[in-house]
């Protein structure tokens, strides 16, 4: 019996990492949602946002010594106007260009940013200094038998919950959430019913790299790592949770993000360990192949 | 009168360009021209590979992410073949050739399907998984340990060793792909694709069966990804997982985006360029700033895209430069 | 046409080597990407033994100039340096490559070009067999799997031990050896598992050796990585598991975290063991670049000392260099550097003592035990 | 004058809007019939629907007799559903037996009960969304029947080494054989079903438009589909695509063959061109046509698929009267070559003295048809145009 109760608390120890994984991935994966859900476009540059986000914070923190919570609110909003400045810089210009250069320019932009962060921060793994955030974050939060979760655990799935209702709430009630759905619907009609559409989604932009940044900062804490590269994979992963939710609505990157973190973890401690990063792949081609509008999403016909 | 019109025609340009190559081997470079002769060699390498990825997004407008993948299973073709069974490369060649057309088809034909994002999100998780197989899979690929001893190409028993004979090897598999390419572009195929890049629904409703165009230029385009992997392995005489990362897709579309996606002598010149400047700014770059290189063509990315989409040749003057020398030769 | 022709030749112009009159010792090593610490120790260590061979009157009258070639420890980058040095005559031997994918890479390049080289950092063992022209002064990873196993086996008496180990050449080579040995000694590897290079998250891995409750968990991976799972292990409530590893995570990085109390790992070089100049090289170190010498340093130190002897004794032709260093191939004839005795087989490999040290009190210590 | 095309009860609809209902339309071979109706009375959508690049969602098309939208019956239907629920009862038995085979000793444990109800989970979706014929549903479905079929072979051909217990107490050794022999045959059955034409055909697998094309329909369309930055030569060449032979092998070995063709095309473009009035601009690029030159490259195009039925989408919209008058004659010398034609068009002199059978469509029903006089003096058809009120017609 004794063996039953230990597997049974290792898949649960894993239950805890698979979501704890997963709500990071949710947070990074809305900033995918909602930039594709309004111009269709795949902002791989959002991945190097959340690691600009976590080199922000550690920045903040060990150089100019601000406390940590005021470091955290800081680098949102310096993440969120970098948002702005990238949709700017790089995607404006492009608006009603072809679909593939503004692919090849996000990709471009997420190349560039990455070796600059490598020239600036360089390429050594840096870690958060162990006193910066309260002692509290290490301490087991709950704890039974064998499983337990630390208190950053439960403070970045509870962050991602509250994310998530706001961003529900300005989406579906707010003024500028109706016109968010409306440009994602027809830019140029909403264009014709006065709506500002660069205005939008500049907010938009702002929106999803806040929420990238904020990811940056909780994994820098939770792992205590943060590198150049670190935003390369973690975006890709994030754009298959938000592929696998279903593009476009934000619920659905949070279940995406969730189901790939468990997923992931499910696979590297019962298949193997080595194919990790192969089942999130495994996972994002089998979801597009079967059923591109993900598991909440709705089928956008193609209008000829 | 036939003299001025042979200056102009795309076949003698491309042909008096090899004959310059030709002659690179014997300039007075003194000590570095086996340096000079291996960048070139790299050089005309990647040439070929952006012109087996100019298929894909040049002549039919589909983000292909994934070319590196084909470029790793040729390669690894190549090696196991060579380590295993010690064939010759004009053997392993078409053999690799198969394999990444066989690849192609099987990664192409249930994802062309999709719209030109995702298509491209799953040819970038494709690769991904190409070198997870080939890290992790010992039995197969040795892993990290990659695959050392890889015999070099002999010629008549007479095997290569200096680089003044690969630099010829390589030109000669250029005039090969580069005949296949030309080829390709002026026949019914390449109309098909041009039709496809231009205009889908058009396209098919001129009876062009999107699907079966789309993955014959996949598999066209990954089996020269693949001849090029081969012919580096038995150059390189070792092969690593590591060497067929995402960013050597990343570098290869940076050489036709830069050249002019579509036109032949964009890609090429695209590829003559940025190669070698690579191993510039090597030297000119001060020892830490080395990444600074990736940075670079990360801003040729997105500088082209947003000043000059269309390339150093654009594909649109290409077309109508041809079509006046079509009107000049039928008038004689 | 002609517009493109110029333009192909002053290309070619540019990318000439600079010429000077002086004994080039190039050396190639990651000094940028995630492994430039290790690249860092090589780099202090080699122009320490520049500087001292420099004022002692250079070799035969002419200066040593240490170049430093950055390869990333990417294969590709690592071939094309090599070739870089093939095709320079000013260069007779070099001394380089840490990791094992990019020697691998470099080898048949050094062969073709005839081009000896000194490795003082690559343990992976497949290189030796590989080429005539390449020497190593460090231990291979099979010797140190098995001394790691005895040591584990005798001094810290572990009966069950798990291996997390990094999908890379260097470490699953050890993990072999480390098994072999094991199985023969009767310690009982309870699992293995992977990680890739650039994971932050082990959890998952962690969770599963948490439940096999091995007394021991063996990283043969390196420090960066090494630092984030002890603490990540810490932090899931294994207090109790000891962690121990090889030369890779013999870095201060190591030091700054203190979970890692405890941590020993085996290391080609301790100060206070490797005999009399192991002082003053220690001091000279400490003076110039402000901290204690890892084993890179000491390697490479040793690696350009044995370079630069081979030139004073039979001059810059390549094969004499080759024949010159195969000949230190007895234990009398062996150099005698800061990191002991090294002396060749016919391979070009080396035997050298492993030594162990571990972090008392967030500092490294020479570990109280060794084995001979 | 056989029909050559026949509309049967055609009806479309976008989530609730319904484009077209039960639309009712013929053709004869040789005839010009016109289709009018005001500003989104459902015209382009009948034909994007008839060139199948819309799904229409109801309703029968037949193009000289051979049916391009077949009509799904009933009873087939019924075929397909007992096929899934046979899939979905065998799964339930499926997952213990699953399992046990790779890991043998684990039969109750946390995991097992949990993969079950996720493997049961998507065979039940997958159940639910083959009865509504998803494509996403026959691709999975096949990906799990190779999994039946790959166990069962696997448990027959290891029948003596499973041995009767396998730690867990319960013979497994009296499941895993029949499991073997009901799942074996049934996946062979289901996987020829699903990768036979006749199942994929009676799922309501439609020919694609270049199917159709190849049939003998071409097409020109509302706001011009050119290829703008091909030349002009190159544009009607694409059209011909349809009637070329050469494949990749012949490309690349420049075979005879392959030769001849690309000169017979040539010629033929040329010969399109001239048809069309355009063969002075033959190695022009496309963008730079004029628009009356670019109207008329699309119908050369349409022509050198060498069609029976011609669909012409407001061929003459943004035409002053000159152009038109020319585009009528155009027209005309189509017809003369006995190809059928069907045209949408708003420039009612255009339409008048074409058109043999005019339709009329308002809001996706069609309200008239006939010939050009009775639809002239159609009091319904004027209240759909002018909107009620007057009587008199506009001539």
């Amino acid at each position: 019996m004794e063996n039953l109760l230990d597997q049974s608390s290792l898949f649960l120890q894993q239950l805890v990492n698979g979501i704890t994984l997963g709500g990071v991935y949710a947070l990074i994966a809305v900033g995918y949602t909602m930039v594709y859900g309004v111009i269709q476009l795949i902002n791989f540059a959002h991945g190097e946002i959340y690691m600009l986000g976590a080199f922000l914070a550690y920045t903040m923190v060990t150089v100019l010594g601000i406390p940590f919570f005021a470091a955290f609110i800081l680098t949102i909003l310096v993440c969120a106007c970098f948002g702005i400045i990238l949709d700017f810089v790089a995607y404006r210009p492009l608006r009603n260009a072809p679909r593939l250069a503004a692919l090849i320019t996000a990709i471009g932009m997420s190349i560039f940013l990455q070796n600059l962060a490598m020239m600036i921060w360089g390429s050594q793994i840096k870690s958060y200094p162990r006193d910066m955030f309260p002692a509290i974050f290490l301490k087991p939060a709950l704890s039974i038998g064998e499983v337990s979760m630390t208190w950053i655990q439960v403070f970045i799935l509870s962050i991602t919950v509250v994310c998530m209702i706001i961003l529900h709430l300005i989406i579906h009630k707010t003024k500028i959430g109706t016109a968010m759905r409306a440009i994602s619907q027809d830019k140029t009609t909403s264009a014709l019913m006065g709506i500002g559409v660069n205005r939008v989604i500049s907010f938009t932009f702002a929106i999803g790299s806040a929420m990238g940044g904020m990811a940056g900062v909780l994994v820098g804490l939770y792992y205590n790592a943060i590198f150049p590269t670190m935003g390369y994979i973690a975006g890709i992963k994030a754009f298959a949770a938000a592929v696998l939710g279903g593009i476009g609505s934000v619920p659905g990157a949070m279940l995406g993000g969730g189901v790939l973190g468990i997923a992931e973890v499910m696979g590297a401690g019962y298949i193997s360990s080595e194919y990790r990063d192969g089942i999130s792949y495994a996972v994002m081609i089998a979801v597009i192949l079967f059923k591109p509008s993900g598991l909440i999403g709705r089928q956008i016909g193609e209008k000829v | 009168m036939r003299w001025q019109l042979y200056k102009k025609d795309p076949r003698f340009v491309f042909l008096s360009l090899i004959f310059l190559a030709v002659l690179l081997p014997w300039l007075p470079l003194g000590a570095s021209t086996n340096y000079v002769l291996r960048i070139m060699t790299t050089a005309v390498l990647y040439m070929i590979l952006a012109l087996g990825l100019n298929i894909v997004p040049g002549f039919t407008g589909l983000l292909d992410l994934g070319y590196v993948g084909f470029y790793g299973i040729g390669a690894y073709t190549s090696g196991l073949l060579s380590i295993h069974y010690d064939l010759s490369l004009w053997v392993i060649l078409p053999l690799a050739a198969l394999n990444g057309a066989l690849w192609g088809t099987i990664l192409g034909a249930p994802t062309l399907r999709l719209t030109g994002d995702y298509f491209a999100i799953v040819t970038f998780g494709f690769s991904e998984l190409v070198v997870l197989v080939l890290r992790n899979e010992l039995w197969l690929t040795r892993g990290p340990m990659g695959l050392p001893g890889i015999s070099p190409p002999s010629i008549f028993g007479h095997p290569l060793a200096s680089d003044w004979e690969f630099f010829y090897l390589i030109l000669l598999l250029l005039m090969i792909v580069l005949l296949v390419v030309t080829r390709l572009q002026n026949s019914r195929l390449g109309r098909a694709w041009f039709a496809i890049r231009e205009d889908e629904i058009a396209a098919q409703c001129c009876g062009v069966n999107l699907i079966r165009y789309k993955v014959t230029a996949f598999a066209i385009s990954a089996s020269i990804g693949a001849m090029g992997g081969a012919f580096y392995a038995k150059w390189f005489k070792f092969i690593h997982p590591d060497m067929f990362k995402f960013w050597e897709s990343i570098l290869i579309l940076c050489l036709i985006v830069f050249g002019g996606m579509g036109s032949i002598a964009g890609t090429m010149l695209g590829a003559l360029i940025l190669i070698p400047l690579s191993e510039v700014l090597r030297a000119v770059l001060p020892q830490g700033l080395f990444n600074a290189r990736y940075l670079i063509y990360g801003l040729v990315l997105v500088l082209m895209m947003r000043w000059r989409p269309e390339g150093l040749v654009p594909f649109k003057r290409a077309q109508a430069k041809k079509a006046k020398l079509a009107q000049e030769r039928l008038e004689i | 046409m002609r517009k493109l022709g110029c333009f192909l030749f002053a290309w070619i112009l540019l990318t000439g080597a600079a010429w000077a009159d002086s004994i080039k010792i190039p050396i190639a090593a990651p000094f940028t990407g995630p492994l430039a610490s290790f690249g860092e120790g090589m780099k202090n260590g080699a122009l320490l033994k520049g500087e001292e061979i420099n004022a002692a009157g250079g070799i035969n009258g002419k200066n040593v100039d240490i170049v430093l070639e950055d390869e990333l420890c990417d294969p590709k980058e690592a071939a094309t340096v090599a070739t870089k040095l093939a095709n320079d005559p000013k260069v007779s031997v070099v001394v380089g490559h840490l990791c094992s994918s990019s020697t691998l890479a470099a080898l048949p390049i050094y062969r073709g070009a005839k081009l000896p080289a000194i490795s003082p950092a690559s343990t992976n063992v497949s290189i030796g067999k590989m080429s005539p022209y390449y020497f190593r002064n460090v231990y291979r990873d099979d010797f140190q799997g098995l001394f790691l196993a005895k040591y584990v086996k005798i001094v810290k008496g572990y009966k069950k031990v798990a291996i997390f180990y990094e999908v890379n050449d260097y470490s699953m080579g050890l993990m072999l050896a480390f098994m072999k040995e094991a199985k023969k000694l009767g310690i009982k590897v309870l699992g293995t598992e992977a990680y890739t290079a650039d994971t932050t998250d082990f959890k998952p891995q962690l969770t599963k050796f948490k439940m096999m409750k091995p007394d021991a968990i063996f990283i043969p991976g390196y420090a960066p990585q090494g630092t984030l799972i002890i603490s990540q292990a810490r932090s899931l409530g294994m207090k109790n598991v000891a962690f121990f590893g090889a030369d890779g995570l013999d870095d201060d990085l190591m030091v700054k975290n203190p979970d890692t109390e405890g941590l020993f790992v085996t290391t080609p070089f301790l100060p206070d063991k490797a005999g009399p100049q192991a002082a003053g090289f220690v001091k000279a170190y400490r003076k110039k670049f402000g901290k204690d010498p890892n084993w890179f340093a000491a390697n490479t130190y040793d690696a350009v000392g044995i370079g630069a002897q081979a030139i004073k004794a039979v001059g810059r032709n390549r094969e004499k260099i080759r024949d010159y260093l195969a000949s230190i191939n007895s234990k009398d004839r062996a150099y005698d550097g800061v990191a002991g005795k090294t002396y060749f087989d016919k391979n070009g490999d080396c035997l050298k003592e492993a030594y162990v040290k571990k972090i008392k009190n967030g500092k490294w210590v020479s570990a109280e035990k060794q084995l001979q | 004058m056989n029909t050559i095309l026949k509309i049967i009860k055609l009806s479309k609809s976008f989530g609730g809007l319904s484009a077209l209902r039960e639309i009712t339309l013929e053709a004869k071979q040789g005839q010009i019939v016109g289709i009018i109706g005001p500003n989104g009375a459902g015209k382009t959508t009948l034909f994007n629907c008839l060139t199948s690049l819309y799904y229409s969602t109801g309703g029968q098309i037949e193009f000289q007799e051979r049916p391009i939208v077949p009509e799904v019956a009933e009873t087939k239907r019924r075929l397909i559903k007992s096929c899934a629920m046979l899939f979905f009862v065998l799964g339930l038995i499926w997952v213990p037996l699953f399992w046990s085979s790779i890991v043998p000793h684990t039969f109750f444990k946390v995991e097992v009960v949990l993969l079950g109800i996720f493997i049961l989970s998507i065979r039940f979706f997958l159940v639910r969304g083959l009865m509504r014929f998803q494509i996403w549903a026959w691709g999975l479905i096949f990906v799990f029947l190779i999994s039946d079929l790959w166990f069962s072979i696997w448990w027959l051909t290891h029948l003596l080494s499973l041995g009767p217990m396998i730690g867990t107490g319960i013979p497994l050794y009296y499941f895993t054989v029949p499991w073997g022999i009901i799942a074996g045959p049934f996946s062979i059955y289901l996987i020829s079903q699903l990768v036979l034409r006749k199942v994929r055909q009676l799922y309501g697998f439609r020919l694609g438009p270049d199917a159709i094309c190849r049939l003998g329909v071409a097409r020109t369309f509302q706001n011009i589909r050119l290829f703008f930055n091909l030349s002009v030569l190159d544009n009607v060449k694409i059209g011909f695509h349809v009637q070329m032979r050469s494949g990749v092998l012949g490309i690349l070995l420049k075979t005879r063959s392959q030769r001849d063709e690309e000169g017979l095309t040539e010629k033929e473009a040329f010969k399109c061109l001239r048809f069309v009035g355009l063969d002075g601009r033959a190695f022009d690029l496309a963008g730079a046509l004029a628009y009356g030159e670019q109207r008329r490259l699309e119908i050369a195009r349409a022509l050198a698929s060498n069609p029976q039925l011609l669909l012409l989408d407001e061929p003459a919209a943004g035409m002053n009267a000159q152009e038109s008058s020319e585009l009528i004659r155009l027209i005309l010398k189509i017809r003369e070559k006995g190809i059928t034609v069907l045209i949408i068009e708003h420039d009612m002199k255009v339409m008048m003295n074409l058109a043999d059978n005019i339709y009329v469509l308002d809001y996706g029903v069609l309200i008239a048809d006939g010939t050009a006089d009775e639809i002239r003096t159609n009091p319904r058809v004027i209240e759909a145009y002018l909107g009620g009120g007057t009587a008199h017609a506009a001539t």
